[in-house]
């Protein structure tokens, strides 16, 4: 069956890869963030990545914006809530020790998750976008498209390259530079890592509000528990990709979400999940620091 | 000393709550004997809008029948209320196991109702059969529920369609009515089969569909064939990669099963994101509120096979008066009446069917409770049977009459209703292609 | 300028520094002397409070800072040029140093420290382009330096700054060093090798298993027994 | 010999009484007519302790394994299947757990040089990867329409002492080891890699022996918890399951023998308190049954959380403290 897929099939199959690889690729970024910054990995970032899509789901529902502006509500939100959860939690475990850490945001991901089903039940939402009953035709290869993908495809380039800038040209991406390759260097450099841990942490999370508001624009994945995977997926993608590397979270993420929609054409649904861990163990086992991982002192 | 006071004092508490619980396990005992139905639904998880209807209809029905007087019952010689106990299985094996161990054991049910999912059904029947309590399913559609082998199912009983009859019905529909209109519109070569594509949940529930359907196909000989087959992993919410398989299929009708959210979005994305203009059947589990809403117009044109037609124009005076009951006691936040869905039409029967069984056996003992749901014989009431009347067959299995629907969308009220298009004995319109509706003809 | 007054400091339960005291004056050149593992680095890091002393006092122009976290301590004018350079390897080394005038005064004044800086390190300005990592050892010496000076510093505190370098290198850091001060940079030295320590520096000291056993001019330190025989091999 | 005469000389040791108080606590319960429900839910609560046993030893040496239900699934599938298919009963525990221990070793080797998110993540993987295999061989495993598990036990009584007495096996392998040379190679690697290598410890072995004997108890317990379940599908490995011995063991006290005890006993008391109230919450607002199962974890989410920021070691040191005298 797979060999006789026609040209539009397949170039269906890759949008559908290049869509999904746009929500890892805000995920792995933010998460990429703060592992760079401040050593940490947070399991619990695909909750903040749903906690962002409630915020833009009420705030285009309530004040009747277009969710496409509710982003920037939801990035502030969860930036602020990002930054608490920082100031609150992992700021008092920070360097005791790795587990606790990791621990830690088991912990969080069980409030975040339990504390969503409390507020706003099971259901699964999806956020009515205005373009909804709009499509657009492409001739050459013969195939429809709903606007809002394009329009999703878009607001992720723009807020990369927004990131991309912030991180690369400006002061503070420089002192977030600086603090994730060497802390103790940019502590002496005057740099308040502190401050930067907590920047980066709310940065990350507000990534992750505007992955979970083009998600839910899309599909109706807004629901308490939809976010855990995607976080544990992000979080292969940053170790392929090389712990730390902004392109390589970009293009890991596109790469994934390819792999992801390939391996449910060619080997069925069931290994949708399965095939990230599958690559993730096959990498660890030929190089145990990751694919392009540099070894640790 | 500080230090050592709290530590007295948490030590103080702990043991206070650990004696009341002890205490509250070992000295409940019921106050006065009703009849207890233990209701088990997914209230949380998946299943829970189709959990929320059960629960609704099962209370109704309990209201009903306490409002009527009860039931009376012999061995106590006067009427006995009902009580409802209701466990939540989560929609997943381990807790359903659980909610009926703490039915059975701890709420003291005489008989169980319910059960949605086929794979939590499986696993949270098991202590029912243990320990010898009848048990009606209402939701699980799987026939292995009262047809497995390697326990007991005596004590179960199965009230409800099973995927063979979805099966079935949607075959025959297809060969029936679709395929001729389609050939009459001139939109496929009469010489060629009908291309049927499946969208499975990749559960018990799913499979089946699949393999029903193959069977059916194969033994009625009819000219269709399955031109692709793909399943989703339960709770997906992105189902665009498999409808892009489908559509390079060049389908002539979409047959899913899904659990409503599943279902609803999958008509959605299949019209919106990825452009397949087919028709969609969708399986009776999807006949709640839930799913109406969420497809809203995309839903117009679309089918749904059913037994239970809440929003078809009536039928059957019985539906229209449980309808009308249920959204005058059902209303959600905001005031609106709430339509009742399938399942719980399944469960609002089977609890009168209990009720009647346990008149007619005149005891709460379990094991006459049993024998005599096994020989019930009541007339029909919410769900309509071949015959007209409720009975077991050999496998505990009831026959009832499944149909098609098909939606239309209403703009001025905003609202989808639906008609019964198949069979010829309960049609109330002719069954109509979307205006949009894209296939091959060769 | 810079006064330490009987500090002790330890990592976790390990004491490293015992009742240390030293004192800086402005356009000096000191230096701490001592072997591996004296805790001369970790003196430098109490110092900019990396590190807090369990008991003593620090004090920059008569101001505690031994509570300061190490962003203040920059911010008022201490710069440390930490020991094994610790650049930022992934940075252009024009980003390192602008990251060494990160703090607002420096900020301002940064087109200006490049220039001087360029004129003592031109190599650094062949180089600006480069990721740090691609510079040679001594290269990276000066760039941490450089990077160091670009914050404006009222006191630079070296932490081994020749340490493996080649002798030709180590000579003209050492040069390099003597045009800081000459320039009116305060500057703290430590250093291993004492000899070259002890030919720019007017003072120093000399710290032995975390206490502070001698300290004089550098022409007392020359002529005492103890270093001579310890340090110089004489 | 040597384990005997352990014994008699903990006997002295004024600790040992607590643990024989507790089982004593425990032995009569089923006798003495509690409503069966509460035994069943006190063996469901001695599955948690044992499981999450398991999981503390592998934490005890430094690796904290986020996909522990993989090993628990192998044993439960391992005797289900082979119990079906020969109809022998008992050998296929034995059977779970040797087949768990081996899967054990297979993830051991991968994950013995790597760091402590990696490790997470490859063992959560092995568990996800599993339920996509678990759900594709339906010849083997039943696929998505699980196994229903023939019962080794005629009731909820004996399950009770089984899984009680299953247990006591567990935590007292768990104690011997502690106690051992192994024991002390297991904490030194746990506190430096580097150097318990240093000082002569073979960490490879060491930390593979640690993962073989943690699967081989999780897969035991998984076989029992199997046919106490009676039904097994592919959501044993489910995150649910991973996660559980990681939050009892982390409340409890990490790397301690009574960690996972005071854990389950913490969980089960707040799931029984909020069983017991929860006709009174439904009277003040019925639409509240649509979120209340969700306040159980909510609660042990928060005390997780708080846990970890205020007492980092669990509860345990805390308790130890006043309760156990020392030595």
């Amino acid at each position: 069956m797979p060999l006789e897929i026609s040209l539009s099939t397949l170039v269906q199959i890759v949008i559908w890869g290049l869509i999904n690889g746009c929500i890892y690729v805000l995920l792995a970024s933010g998460l990429n963030l703060i592992f760079g910054v401040m050593k940490v990995v947070n399991f619990a970032h695909g909750e903040f990545m749903i906690l962002g899509g409630y915020v833009s789901y009420w705030v285009s529902i309530y004040a009747g914006l277009n969710p496409y502006f509710s982003i920037f509500v939801s990035i502030g939100v969860i930036g602020i809530v990002g930054v608490l959860t920082e100031r609150v939690c992992f700021r008092r475990v920070l360097g005791t020790s790795k587990l606790n850490e990791i621990v830690l945001s088991l912990g969080l991901i069980y409030v975040l998750q339990n504390a969503m089903s409390v507020l706003w039940t099971d259901k699964e939402r999806q956020i009515s976008s205005p373009f909804e009953f709009i499509t657009v035709h492409f001739e050459i290869i013969n195939i429809n498209m709903r606007l809002d993908l394009l329009i999703v495809i878009g607001v992720t380039v723009l807020i990369m390259a927004g990131f991309y800038i912030l991180i690369k040209r400006t002061k503070i991406g420089r002192a977030i530079r600086a603090t994730s390759q060497n802390r103790s260097a940019a502590m002496l450099m005057g740099i308040n890592v502190e401050y930067m841990d907590m920047f980066s942490f709310g940065l990350g999370t507000a990534l992750a509000a505007t992955a979970g508001t083009l998600l839910a624009i899309l599909f109706p994945a807004l629901y308490p528990q939809a976010g855990a995977m995607p976080a544990l997926k992000a979080f292969t993608i940053i170790v392929l990709g090389g712990l730390g590397s902004t392109i390589g979270a970009i293009v890991g993420g596109l790469a994934y979400g390819l792999a992801e929609s390939s391996a449910i054409a060619i080997l069925g649904g069931t290994w949708r999940d399965a095939i990230a861990f599958a690559i993730l163990i096959l990498v660890l086992v030929i190089r145990p620091t990751g694919l392009f991982g540099e070894k640790e002192a | 000393m500080k230090k050592r006071t709290q530590l007295i004092l948490a030590v103080a508490i702990i043991a206070i709550i650990a004696v009341s619980i002890a205490a509250y396990y070992y000295l409940t005992v019921p106050p006065e004997r009703t009849i207890k139905i233990g209701l088990v639904a997914s209230l949380t998880g998946p299943g829970s809008a189709e959990g929320a209807d059960m629960q609704r209809a099962a209370i109704l029905a309990v209201e009903e029948i306490n409002a009527a007087g009860g039931v009376y019952v012999s061995e106590y010689g006067r009427n006995l209320t009902v009580t409802l106990e209701i466990g939540d299985d989560k929609t997943k094996p381990a807790d359903g196991v659980i909610a009926v161990e703490e039915l059975i054991k701890s709420k003291n049910v005489d008989v169980l109702v319910g059960g949605l999912s086929s794979s939590v059904t499986l696993a949270s029947q098991v202590p029912a059969i243990d320990n010898n309590v009848p048990f009606v399913i209402t939701g699980a559609s799987t026939p292995q529920v009262t047809r497995r082998t390697d326990k007991n199912t005596s004590y179960m009983f199965h009230y409800c369609t099973i995927i063979d009859d979805y099966s079935e019905t949607i075959v025959k529909f297809l060969n029936h009515t679709v395929r001729p209109t389609l050939i009459d519109e001139g939109r496929m070569d009469p010489e060629r089969n009908l291309r049927l594509a499946m969208l499975v949940r990749n559960d018990a529930y799913g499979i089946g569909c699949y393999d029903t359907t193959v069977r059916f196909i194969n033994d009625l000989g009819l000219p269709i064939e399955i031109v692709e087959y793909q399943k989703f992993e339960p709770g997906a919410t992105d189902f665009t990669t498999q409808l892009t398989l489908i559509q390079a299929a060049k389908p002539d009708a979409v047959y899913h099963a899904g659990l409503t959210a599943e279902s609803s979005n999958l008509v959605k994305q299949g019209l919106q994101n990825v452009g397949l203009k087919t028709i969609y059947i969708a399986v009776e589990v999807c006949q709640t509120p839930q799913f109406y809403e969420i497809l809203g117009s995309w839903g117009d044109y679309q089918i749904l096979e059913s037994k239970f037609g809440s929003k078809a124009a009536s039928y059957s005076d019985a539906v229209d008066t449980y309808i009308a009951n249920y959204m005058q006691r059902w209303k959600d936040a905001q005031g609106n009446p709430i339509i009742p869905g399938m399942m719980g039409a399944d469960t609002y029967d089977a609890i009168y069917l209990i009720c009647k069984a346990i008149e007619n056996a005149g005891t709460l003992d379990k094991a006459k409770i049993r024998d005599e749901i096994e020989n019930i014989e009541m007339d029909q009431m919410l769900i309509m049977m071949k015959n007209g009347m409720i009975w077991f067959d050999q496998n505990h299995e009831i026959d009832p009459i499944s149909f098609i629907e098909q939606m239309t969308w209403n703009s001025t009220t905003s609202q989808l209703t639906t008609y019964i298009v198949y069979p010829d004995s309960l049609k109330q319109r002719d069954f109509e292609l979307p205006p949009d509706y894209e296939n091959e003809y060769s | 300028m810079l006064e330490v007054d009987g500090v002790s400091a330890s990592y976790g339960n390990v004491q490293i520094l015992w009742n240390v005291s030293l004192n800086v004056k402005e356009g000096e050149i000191v230096t701490i002397l001592g072997p591996n593992g004296a805790g001369k680095t970790t003196l430098v890091k109490t110092i900019l409070g990396l590190l807090h002393p369990n008991s003593g006092s620090i004090k920059f122009f008569d101001k505690r800072i031994d509570k300061l976290p190490t962003y203040k301590i920059v911010d008022i004018g201490i710069v440390l040029v930490p020991e094994g350079r610790e650049i930022f390897p992934k940075m252009t080394v024009y980003e390192n140093l602008l990251l060494g005038a990160y703090t607002n005064a420096a900020e301002k004044n940064k087109d200006q420290s490049l220039e001087t800086i360029f004129q003592i390190f031109p190599v650094l300005k062949e180089r600006r382009k480069q990721l740090a990592q691609t510079l040679s050892g001594g290269e990276q010496q000066m760039l941490a330096i450089a990077r160091g000076l670009m914050s404006k510093p009222k006191l630079l505190i070296m932490d081994e700054p020749s340490l493996g370098l080649a002798p030709m290198l180590v000579q003209k850091i050492f040069n390099s060093m003597r045009e800081i001060n000459e320039k009116g940079v305060t500057i703290l030295l430590v250093e291993q090798n004492v000899h070259r320590a002890l030919e720019i520096a007017d003072r120093g000291y000399l710290l032995e298993a975390g206490k502070m056993v001698l300290s004089g001019d550098w022409n007392e330190l020359l002529a005492n027994e103890h270093v001579k025989k310890a340090y110089l091999g004489l | 010999m040597k384990t005997i005469s352990n014994l008699r000389i903990n006997l002295k040791v004024p600790r040992v009484y607590l643990p024989v108080l507790l089982l004593a606590t425990c032995l009569p319960i089923p006798l003495f007519g509690f409503s069966s429900f509460f035994v069943f839910v006190l063996t469901v609560t001695f599955f948690n302790i044992s499981y999450s046993s398991s999981w503390n030893l592998l934490a005890y040496s430094g690796q904290a394994s986020f996909g522990h239900a993989a090993f628990l699934g192998i044993g439960g599938y391992t005797t289900a299947i082979f119990t079906i298919r020969t109809s022998i009963p008992w050998l296929g525990l034995l059977l779970g757990a040797m087949a768990s221990a081996f899967a054990g070793i297979l993830v051991g080797l991968t994950c013995v040089k790597l760091r402590e998110w990696f490790l997470a993540l490859v063992t959560l993987g092995f568990s996800i990867i599993l339920v996509a295999f678990t759900r594709e061989l339906d010849w083997l495993t039943g696929g998505v329409h699980g196994l229903a598990v023939p019962s080794l036990l005629p009731s909820v009584n004996h399950y009770y002492y089984g899984m009680l007495a299953l247990t006591v096996f567990s935590i007292f392998i768990i104690y011997l080891i502690l106690k051992s040379k192994t024991g002390l190679a297991f904490a030194a690697i746990r506190e430096n890699e580097l150097e318990a290598k240093a000082t002569g410890i073979d960490v490879v072995k060491y930390k593979l022996l640690a993962f073989t004997i943690s699967a081989f108890l999780a897969g035991l317990i998984g076989a029992f918890y199997a046919h106490f379940m009676a039904y097994i599908n592919d959501q044993i490995y489910g995150l649910d399951y991973s996660f559980l011995p990681i939050i009892i063991s982390v409340i409890g006290g990490i790397g301690t023998i009574e960690g996972p005890i005071i854990g389950s006993a913490l969980l089960r008391f707040i799931s029984e308190f909020l069983r017991i109230i929860e006709p009174w919450a439904l009277k003040i607002d019925p639409v509240v049954i649509l979120i209340y199962d969700k306040i159980e974890p909510l609660v042990m989410g928060v005390i997780l959380v708080a846990v970890i920021i205020l007492m980092p070691k669990g509860i345990s040191p805390w308790l130890r403290k006043y309760l156990m005298p020392k030595r």
